[in-house]
């Protein structure tokens, strides 16, 4: 039962209240007709799907109704960075083994 | 017979009042306070049970939760059955009434146990695997044979009269526990104003030291656990859980705690005020910080024919003569590799029963309590173990020779002594199990030999949890983790001066699971490691040798740890002993994953009040109560409660349909349309933000038009459709499918939110806020015009457009939508006024012939236009072409709206896709089933090749015939043709492609 | 033409309205309750959406409602009668509730006094205000939300929207012992039999 | 390979049971490998069984990070049944379920695959809409099914609370007779057992790090224990098939999430069938040891936790109690999560890759148990061909970029 921080609400909510809404950062081609069927098949089924640090999108649907990315380790389910859309993480698969290694 | 085993006096009960309870229909007395185990064993009750796989009696072992044999049914009722109740957890109450749970045809005499005896033989573990194969349709009647022996007890047949509830709580810190270790945590917490929130499973709280032998400031350290217990109650954000146990650990400090409310009153939960209580209640806890102050079980030692009654945990033996006032035996042998299992010979000797000998596996022990033991003169016989008990129904005497544990076998003579108990204890495991649930392993310690708990982030395990188990230690440990915990919350502590313990010191333990015996393991008499499910030495012995290394896989090979007790006095022993087959060490072996629950809770507990009436919400429109007195029938609609249809007297729904149908054709009929979902959509960029989200066109919409639109996933499939007016250059109101309105607001939400910022466009929800009624047929104009102020000439209030006005004196805006092909207004109310408004144009029933219709009617009249319905007629696998929805596709649309990219993938413009067409049967009788395979060729063999399917399909009475909708193979491009729909019956129905507008195929109708 | 449409959607005092709870059954009132369930119907509710970093709007707000718009998440302000508020839903979403057959006047005078985007919508008919209060209140509202409804967290002037049973709810305290629930429409016969079951135990007076 | 009769049963007790022999043996791994198995649960363990039995490539591995038979095959409510809608996917089930009516023979191990017969309710005229369709489709395909209503659902089941007055009443039901459930362990073990006795290495505690490619071409894998060697390489591990796929630098259409379920304390049998019902959200079996096994739902989120999330479990239950009210009073013993690899059309992948030599057998999600022999089967035969099966071929991964999915999500009974 996870305890996500929103970042518009401003508060700790409970995992209820929100949705995951699957990969975070996933950006619609701009030109979809002339985009490949691959790489359309890409973007619209092909997810990364990593074990351990991964950017997710959330909506806090019973809320403030707003989306939100999430960087969440998917084994220890720990949450290590919130952040709001149109927004990078500053956690990453790379940022996290740098830490390690320190 | 009347509680021969009970002290006259001592224990924490309270023998002014006696209480009757029955156990196999014997009754018995005990007193409160008493568990139903301290009152069986008080009246000299051996055999509670027979095991699970070869019915051996088995007696009472433990005084916790850890319990593995006594096991009871319990109810006076058949609805108040509880099935696998722990005796030893269980509070007596009068009139308690429990039974064996096997045990044929009684637990003393058991038939089964004969087999058991016969038969054990050719039981090992996975003894299943290996036989019952030939023949093989022999197998199920096997099986049948094989499950009369399943289950322990058994679930009630009646409905359980009890509710249950949840109750949601946040505090600063939980304490889970409430021994030394949790008082003296939740105490260091509690002042410092946080709040603190302490659990405890037992009827009363205090731990251990409601039995020990220690002192606090000189005084029997009960009391200070009550007197902490009442500094605890008394403070303002602390919240005191009696008889609660911290079930599961998940994610993020997130606990369940169950709470028993009534289980120690009666088998049913008594009334307050009259009000039935919930029977048990769970808190959902989210802590800033746990503190596990969970304790440590004692561990018995496995030595041959450890399973007879009689044989206990020597620390059970403590807490039944200390706390109970019970004395289990005459005649006591113990067992033990440490200092602290001599309480139970000590405890016994001073209740003034014989201690025949302590058998030490150590070879020098030197502590406070062996010395208190030899000055009462009583025998201690070093370096060696019970190796096997004797007796069968109940202890009759003990093996006990000299051990060599490094190389694994008895090393000297043999001394047989007599005795009716054998207690033991082979050390303490701490209690690691919550810990586990949330993925972090236990960490072997060779020091405290057992597994601590792993690490958790924001949880701290204090006292014997954590293996630290002198109570000064104890109770430092404790107050040092409750203060830092506030303080990890933010909550200075005043710190708090810890009392004067006197306690024994104890001498240093020794490493003791499996005792060796004179037979190899596979030889000797059974020697149990996991009580409940007959899981032996020899059989974890037997595993290894299969080639089962894991410990996992010896588990699941073995059944240990599997039962209701989760193998908590079984599994560390187990793997113990896989650790010696394999020649590993026992971190190298490792534990089994604990897993939620800690100990069993009821399905209803886990429910609460979300069943019966409460299970999911019922959604009702403002028009439900007419509805409702007008005799309707329900259909579910996801959680709404919509109208089917409105029979009168006795109609069948047929009939009714008939009716209703016929009505809007010829007259005028009347829908609830209020579960649609509205959005109201407003900014400059609606418009544009339309255009990219529905296939179809926008653009030159004008004010006070309507238009229908759909609207696709990315993949290019169709997902929703509905309605979209401009009411003003800037505002338009949505409409989606009832079952699509919250899942289309989040879309919309998402696409602008995510991809589209840059839109000035909001979005709202007016699904509950505006009432919609339908009225529909030749009449409607005429009807309408009774209550309204609004101009209905026909070509001022065209077909697709929207007007604001009164109707029947309440400001309305209505439209000129239809979804039956006839002339059609949809009123639009603020909800408050429907009911005002509905019994307004029902003053002109009579006149007009206004009939009410459901969505039965509402789906014979839409098919017969062929207008589709999402979900019935699409499966998320059908495009807009796939529906013959050309004319809904802005093909040149300047933004490559959502789902348009698909249309040229190459599965999508395969002309052999499934599409939308009519179905004519030949019989007009005959009304296809929805749902029916279609096929070209009726006289194929099986597998046949299916080349579509039924989506919809009615009774048509204006056509007075049979009619479909189906999804056919190129099925555009074959009207005309036959088709086949072989049905289970055996007949085969014929059907012709035809288009699926049926009726009106110019749409003259809804245009008058 | 204005670019959205607005119409009084109020049919005057005259015209009969039905409550969402216009049915519900009202048990009988225990001895002592613990627990005080109050419908406050046909109260003015508006859903307002704007942008906050625009003064303008801002000043909108507070001219015409003469309270200023919360900008705090989760905020909860009235005005000096107490009979109308406003509530932070989300960084651009507000909940207005005023005296029912004010929307009109309201939206009329929010459109003149600020031209820039916004919305404001009324949706009276869509949802409705019940208030809890007694001894046990809070009890019966542990029971309902997974909010963290402790004081502390949830002081006066605080309103959130989280879980209600299986429904969903705004939940505001607007004074310290009055709690205050607002449901939607078609969920609120569920609400209203799961707050009556809910505070069973504790004995309870309804008034819908 | 030691045969398994009741008379062999017999023999061994008189000797104590001192002799039995090892099931498998514990092999160190060989350098080279004809083909390697990624992935020791049941569908890796068929995999090799049939390859080694059918097309006689015996000097293959099985290579698992854990122990055999761990990862989902462990945890699964072992619902077999074959009445999937779409016939790409029926055949495949159903080639599977006829491997299962002679499986404890052909590996001499008691699967204990139990007939029982599985009901899907149906609670809204929709849900009966899409029972009727699938069960039509099933039987023009040759597989058995009835569509049943509801009174003759509580004949089988006549604890089933099928009374009008529930929140959502059970209006009829599809049934398969010859569909129920086998023991999970077991089928492992048994695929395992025949594999080892046909020559198959099964490596444990043997995880997958790495994959060496060369030219495009796979060449071998990178383990904890060193590098192994073989120019065929099938990936069979469910829930952690992506990260398998991204040592070879390749991408799938999944993700992993967690599935839960959990049992009762055991108790007298109560239940002979097995009941699912995807509308109120439970499924529920009582195992032969007397348990209810009970089937949780999928928790939104990617997770590699083997847990879930409680609400989950909560509404399984609520679930359960709504639909046997008697079952009230029975106690939850314990619950438990996988990791389920979820595909866009809940149907599997059964695939080459664009890396020469590796293929890809995954995307099984809630429901791959019922599919262990068949896929195992079907597999086999496209790593021996290097060519996809006949019955295999539909679920190849290029089926996301043309669009030809085979979507079951829209027929009734997805799940498990
Ligand atoms: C709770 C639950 C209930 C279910 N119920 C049903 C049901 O009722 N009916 C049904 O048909 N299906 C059900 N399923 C689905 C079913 O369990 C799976 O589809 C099926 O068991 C998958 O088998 P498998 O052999 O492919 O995977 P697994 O058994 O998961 O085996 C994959 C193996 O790969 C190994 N592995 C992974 N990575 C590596 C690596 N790098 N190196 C080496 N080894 C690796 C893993 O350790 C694992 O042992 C359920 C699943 C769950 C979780
Ligand atoms: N010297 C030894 O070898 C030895 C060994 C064991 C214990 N002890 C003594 O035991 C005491 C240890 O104190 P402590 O407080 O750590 O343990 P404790 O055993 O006194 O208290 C633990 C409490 O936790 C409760 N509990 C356990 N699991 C629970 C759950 N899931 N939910 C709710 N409640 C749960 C138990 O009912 C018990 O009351 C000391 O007095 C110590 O001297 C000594
Ligand atoms: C069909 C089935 C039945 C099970 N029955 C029991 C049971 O009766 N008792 C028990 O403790 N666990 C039972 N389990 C659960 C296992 O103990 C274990 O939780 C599961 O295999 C997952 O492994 P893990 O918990 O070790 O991660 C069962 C599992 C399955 C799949
Ligand atoms: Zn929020």
């Amino acid at each position: 039962m996870l305890h996500i921080y929103c970042p518009y609400c401003g508060e700790h909510r409970e995992e209820s209240e929100f949705r995951p809404k699957g990969q975070a950062h996933i950006i619609r081609p701009k030109d979809p007709v002339n985009t490949s069927d691959e790489e359309w098949g890409d973007y619209l089924f092909f997810r990364e799907n990593p074990r351990g640090i991964h950017h997710e999108m959330w909506v806090h649907a019973v809320g403030c109704r707003k989306f939100f990315n999430v960087t969440r380790d998917t084994v220890s389910y720990e949450i290590l960075e919130v952040y709001k859309m149109g927004e990078q993480p500053t956690v990453t698969a790379a940022t996290q083994q740098k830490g390690g290694q320190k | 017979m009347s509680q021969i085993n009970r002290l006259t006096q001592g224990g924490r009960i309270d023998r002014s009042k006696t209480l009757n309870f029955s156990f196999n229909g014997t009754s018995y007395t005990g007193f409160p306070g008493d568990t139903l185990a301290s009152a069986l064993l008080a009246n000299g009750v051996d055999i509670v049970n027979r095991s699970f796989k070869y019915s051996r009696p088995r007696g009472i072992v433990a005084a916790g939760a850890e319990e593995p044999n006594a096991v009871v049914q319990l109810g006076s009722t058949e609805a108040a059955q509880v099935p696998n109740v722990r005796a030893t957890q269980q509070a007596l109450y009068q009139g308690l009434t429990a039974a064996s749970t096997n045990g044929w045809p009684n637990v003393q005499n058991d038939v089964m146990g004969l087999l058991g005896k016969l038969g054990g033989k050719m039981m090992p573990p996975g003894f299943y695997y290996k036989t019952f194969m030939t023949p093989a349709s022999m197998w199920m009647t096997y099986e049948k044979l094989i499950r009369k022996a399943a289950g322990l007890g058994r679930s009630p047949r009646e409905n359980d009269p009890d509710i249950y509830d949840h109750m949601h709580r946040h505090c600063d810190v939980l304490v889970i526990g409430a021994g030394p270790a949790g008082l003296a945590a939740a105490l260091a917490a509690g002042r410092s104003g946080a709040r603190v929130i302490i659990c405890d499973e037992q009827e009363e709280m205090g731990g251990s030291l409601l039995d020990s032998r220690d002192l606090i400031n000189g005084q029997d350290p009960a009391l200070w656990a009550a007197a902490a217990v009442a500094e605890l109650l008394a403070m303002d954000e602390v919240l005191v859980l009696p008889r609660t146990t911290a079930n599961g650990y998940h994610d993020h400090n997130f606990v369940t705690l169950h709470e028993r409310r009534t289980e120690h009153l009666a088998d049913t939960a008594p009334q307050i005020n009259g009000q039935p209580q919930a029977r048990a209640r769970m808190h959902h806890i989210r802590a800033g910080q746990v503190i596990l102050a969970t304790g440590a079980h004692d561990r018995p030692v496995v030595y041959a024919n450890n399973d007879v009654p009689g044989n206990m945990l020597a620390s059970a033996v403590s807490t039944y003569i200390r706390r109970y006032g019970v004395v289990p035996g005459n005649k006591l042998v113990l067992t033990t590799s440490n200092d602290y299992g001599y309480r139970a010979a000590l405890d016994w000797h001073e209740a003034g029963r014989e201690v025949v000998a302590i058998v030490d596996a150590r070879a020098k022990p030197d502590g406070d309590l062996v010395k208190a033991a030899r000055e009462k003169g009583i025998r201690i016989i070093t370096g060696s173990a019970v190796f096997e008990g004797k007796g069968s129904k109940r202890v009759s005497g003990a093996r006990v020779a000299r051990i060599d544990l490094d190389n694994f076998k008895l090393a000297g003579s043999v001394e047989d002594l007599v005795c009716d108990t054998i207690a033991s204890s082979g050390g303490y495991s701490p209690v690691v199990h919550l810990a586990a649930h949330t993925g972090a392993r236990p960490v072997w310690s060779d020091e405290a030999i057992g597994f601590l708990p792993g690490k958790v982030k924001g949880m701290t395990p204090v006292g014997s949890a954590r293996a630290v188990y002198s109570l000064s230690a104890v109770l430092a440990d404790a107050v040092e983790a409750g203060a830092s915990a506030a303080a990890a919350c933010g909550f200075e502590s005043g710190g708090i001066e810890l009392p004067q313990v006197q306690s024994a010191t104890e001498g240093p333990a020794c490493a003791l699971f499996q005792v060796p015996h004179e037979k190899p393991t596979m030889r000797a008499p059974k020697q149990f490691v996991d009580q409940q499910n007959d899981v032996s030495a020899a059989a974890i012995e037997l595993a290894t040798r299969e080639g089962f290394e894991s410990i996992e896989h010896v588990k699941r090979y073995t059944a240990m740890g599997f039962g209701t007790d989760q193998g908590k006095l079984g599994n560390i022993n187990g793997m113990a002993i896989a650790a010696r087959c394999l020649g590993q060490t026992i971190p190298q072996t490792g534990t089994t994953v604990f897993r939620p629950n800690y100990t069993p809770i009821t399905f209803g507990a886990i429910a609460g009040r979300h069943c019966r009436d409460l299970f999911d919400p019922e959604r009702y429109t403002a028009l439900h109560s007419w509805h409702l007195k007008r005799g309707a029938k329900f259909e579910d609609v996801g959680q709404w409660k919509r109208p089917w249809y409105f029979p009168i007297g006795n109609e069948s729904m047929h009939d009714a349909v008939a009716r209703e149908c016929l009505a809007v054709r010829e007259k005028v009929g009347i829908l609830d349309a209020s579960t649609l979902g509205k959005i109201d959509i407003q900014g400059k960029d609606a418009r544009e933000f339309l255009g990219r989200i529905y296939t179809n066109k926008w653009e030159k919409l004008g004010v006070g038009k309507a238009r229908y639109g759909l609207m696709c996933k990315d993949d290019g499939m169709v997902m929703d459709d509905g309605v979209t007016t401009c009411l003003a250059e800037d505002h338009f109101l949505m409409t989606t499918t009832t079952g699509g309105a919250a899942g289309i607001l989040e879309w919309l939400e998402l696409w602008h939110q995510t991809e589209w910022p840059e839109l000035e466009v909001y979005f709202n929800t007016v699904t509950d806020h505006w009432a919609t009624m339908t009225i529909t047929g030749p009449r409607a104009r005429d009807l309408l015009s009774e209550v309204t102020d609004i101009d209905l000439d026909k070509d001022n209030f065209k077909f697709m457009e929207c007007r604001e006005g009164q109707v029947a004196g309440v400001p309305a805006r209505v439209y000129r939508i239809s979804f039956t092909g006839e002339l059609t207004y949809e009123i639009n109310v603020q909800a408050n006024y429907a009911m005002r408004v509905w019994e307004a144009l029902f003053q002109h029933e009579a006149k007009y012939g206004l009939t009410p219709y459901g969505t039965e009617t509402m789906h014979v009249l839409r098919a017969e236009k062929g207008f589709i319905i999402v979900g019935q007629d699409t499966d998320g696998s059908v495009t807009p072409e796939d529906l013959g929805m050309q004319w809904c596709v802005g093909y040149d649309k300047p933004f490559s709206w959502i789902g348009h990219r698909a249309l040229t993938r190459p599965d999508t413009k395969r002309d052999d896709r499934k599409q939308l067409v009519g179905l004519k049967p030949v019989d007009p009788k005959v009304v296809l089933q929805e749902g029916a395979q279609i096929v070209r060729d009726p006289n194929q063999t099986i597998p046949m090749k299916m080349v579509g399917h039924v989506t919809s399909s009615y009774y048509s009475p204006v056509l007075n015939s049979g009619f479909a909708l189906a999804l056919v193979m190129g099925g555009h491009k074959r009207m005309g043709e036959k088709v086949y729909l072989p049905m289970a019956d055996g007949k085969t129905h014929e059907a012709e492609i035809v288009s699926p507008i049926f009726f009106d195929p110019k749409g003259a109708r809804q245009n008058v | 033409m204005s670019k959205v449409a607005i119409i009084d959607q109020c049919a005057g005092s005259d015209v009969r309205a039905e409550s969402p709870m216009h049915h519900v059954k009202v048990p009988s009132v225990a001895a002592n309750p613990g627990v005080v369930l109050e419908q406050k119907p046909f109260l003015g509710h508006m859903t307002l959406r704007g942008n906050s970093a625009d003064d303008a709007f801002c000043a909108a707000i507070q001219q015409v409602l003469g309270v200023a718009l919360p900008l705090q998440p989760s905020a909860l302000v009235h005005d000096a009668s107490g009979e109308n508020s406003i509530q932070w839903i989300s960084p651009d979403e507000w909940l207005i509730v005023v005296p029912g057959g004010r929307e009109f006047e309201v939206e009329t005078a929010l459109h003149q006094a600020y031209s820039g985007h916004f919305a404001i919508v009324t949706v009276s008919g869509g949802q409705t205000l019940l208030t809890l209060s007694g001894p046990n209140a809070l009890d019966v509202l542990h029971k309902s939300t997974v909010y963290d409804v402790h004081p502390r967290n949830f002081p006066v002037g605080k309103g959130i929207t989280s879980n209600f049973a299986k429904a969903t709810a705004i939940i505001r305290r607007p004074s310290e012992d009055v709690w205050e629930l607002i449901v939607r429409r078609s969920f609120a016969d569920y609400c209203y039999r799961w707050l009556v079951d809910a505070s069973r135990e504790y004995g309870v007076s309804v008034k819908v | 390979m030691q045969r398994y009769s009741g008379f062999g049963l017999a023999k061994h007790a008189l000797t104590h049971h001192e002799n039995w022999q090892r099931m498998w043996r514990n092999p160190t791994p060989k350098k080279q490998y004809d083909a390697i198995i990624v992935g020791g649960g049941g569908h890796g363990l068929a995999t090799a069984y049939y390859l080694a039995k059918e097309h006689g490539m015996t000097n293959i591995a099985v290579i698992e990070k854990g122990w055999l038979g761990g990862g989902n095959t462990a945890r699964n409510t072992t619902i077999v049944r074959s009445n999937y809608l779409w016939d790409e996917a029926a055949h495949l089930y159903e080639h599977a379920m006829k491997l299962w009516e002679g499986l404890s023979q052909d590996l001499n191990y008691n699967v204990m695959f139990s007939q029982r017969g599985v009901l899907n309710l149906g609670h809204t005229l929709q849900d009966m809409r899409d029972i009727q369709r699938r069960v039509n489709a099933n039987r023009l395909n040759g597989i058995d099914g009835e569509v049943l209503d509801a009174k003759q659902v509580s004949e089988i089941v006549p604890m089933l609370d099928c009374s009008a007055n529930t929140r959502y009443p059970v209006l009829g039901a599809s049934w398969q007779p010859r569909a129920g459930v086998a023991r999970h362990d077991a089928v492992a073990w048994g695929f395992a057992r025949g594999a080892d006795s046909l020559g198959v290495d099964l490596l444990q505690q043997t995880e997958v790090t790495g994959m060496r490619i060369e030219d495009g071409q796979i060449i071998g894998v990178e383990t904890n224990r060193g590098f192994i060697g073989s120019t065929r390489v099938g990936c069979v591990a469910a829930g952690n098939s992506s990260v398998l796929a991204k040592m070879a630098g390749i991408k799938l259409p999944l993700e992993s999430h967690p599935l839960q379920a959990l049992v009762s304390e055991p108790i007298k049998p109560i239940l002979d069938t097995v009941v699912m019902s995807n509308h109120v959200h439970g499924y529920i079996s009582q195992s032969d040891k007397g348990d209810l096994v009970i089937g949780a739902g999928i928790d939104g989120y990617n997770g590699y936790g083997q847990r879930g999330s409680y609400p989950t479990v909560e509404h399984t239950l609520q679930a359960i109690v709504e639909m046997f009210p008697v079952f009230s009073r029975v106690r939850m013993n314990r619950q438990w999560g996988g990791i389920v690899d979820t595909c866009p059309d809940a149907c599997p992948i059964l695939s080459a890759t664009k890396v020469k030599g590796l293929f890809f057998n995954c995307g099984w999600g809630t429901g791959g148990f019922k599919a262990t022999p068949g896929s195992g089967n079907v597999f086999a035969w496209t790593l021996a061909k290097g060519y996809a099966h006949p019955l295999a071929a539909p679920f190849s991964i290029d089926r996301f970029h043309t669009g030809q999915l085979i979507d079951e999500h829209g027929a009734a009974g997805v799940a498990h």
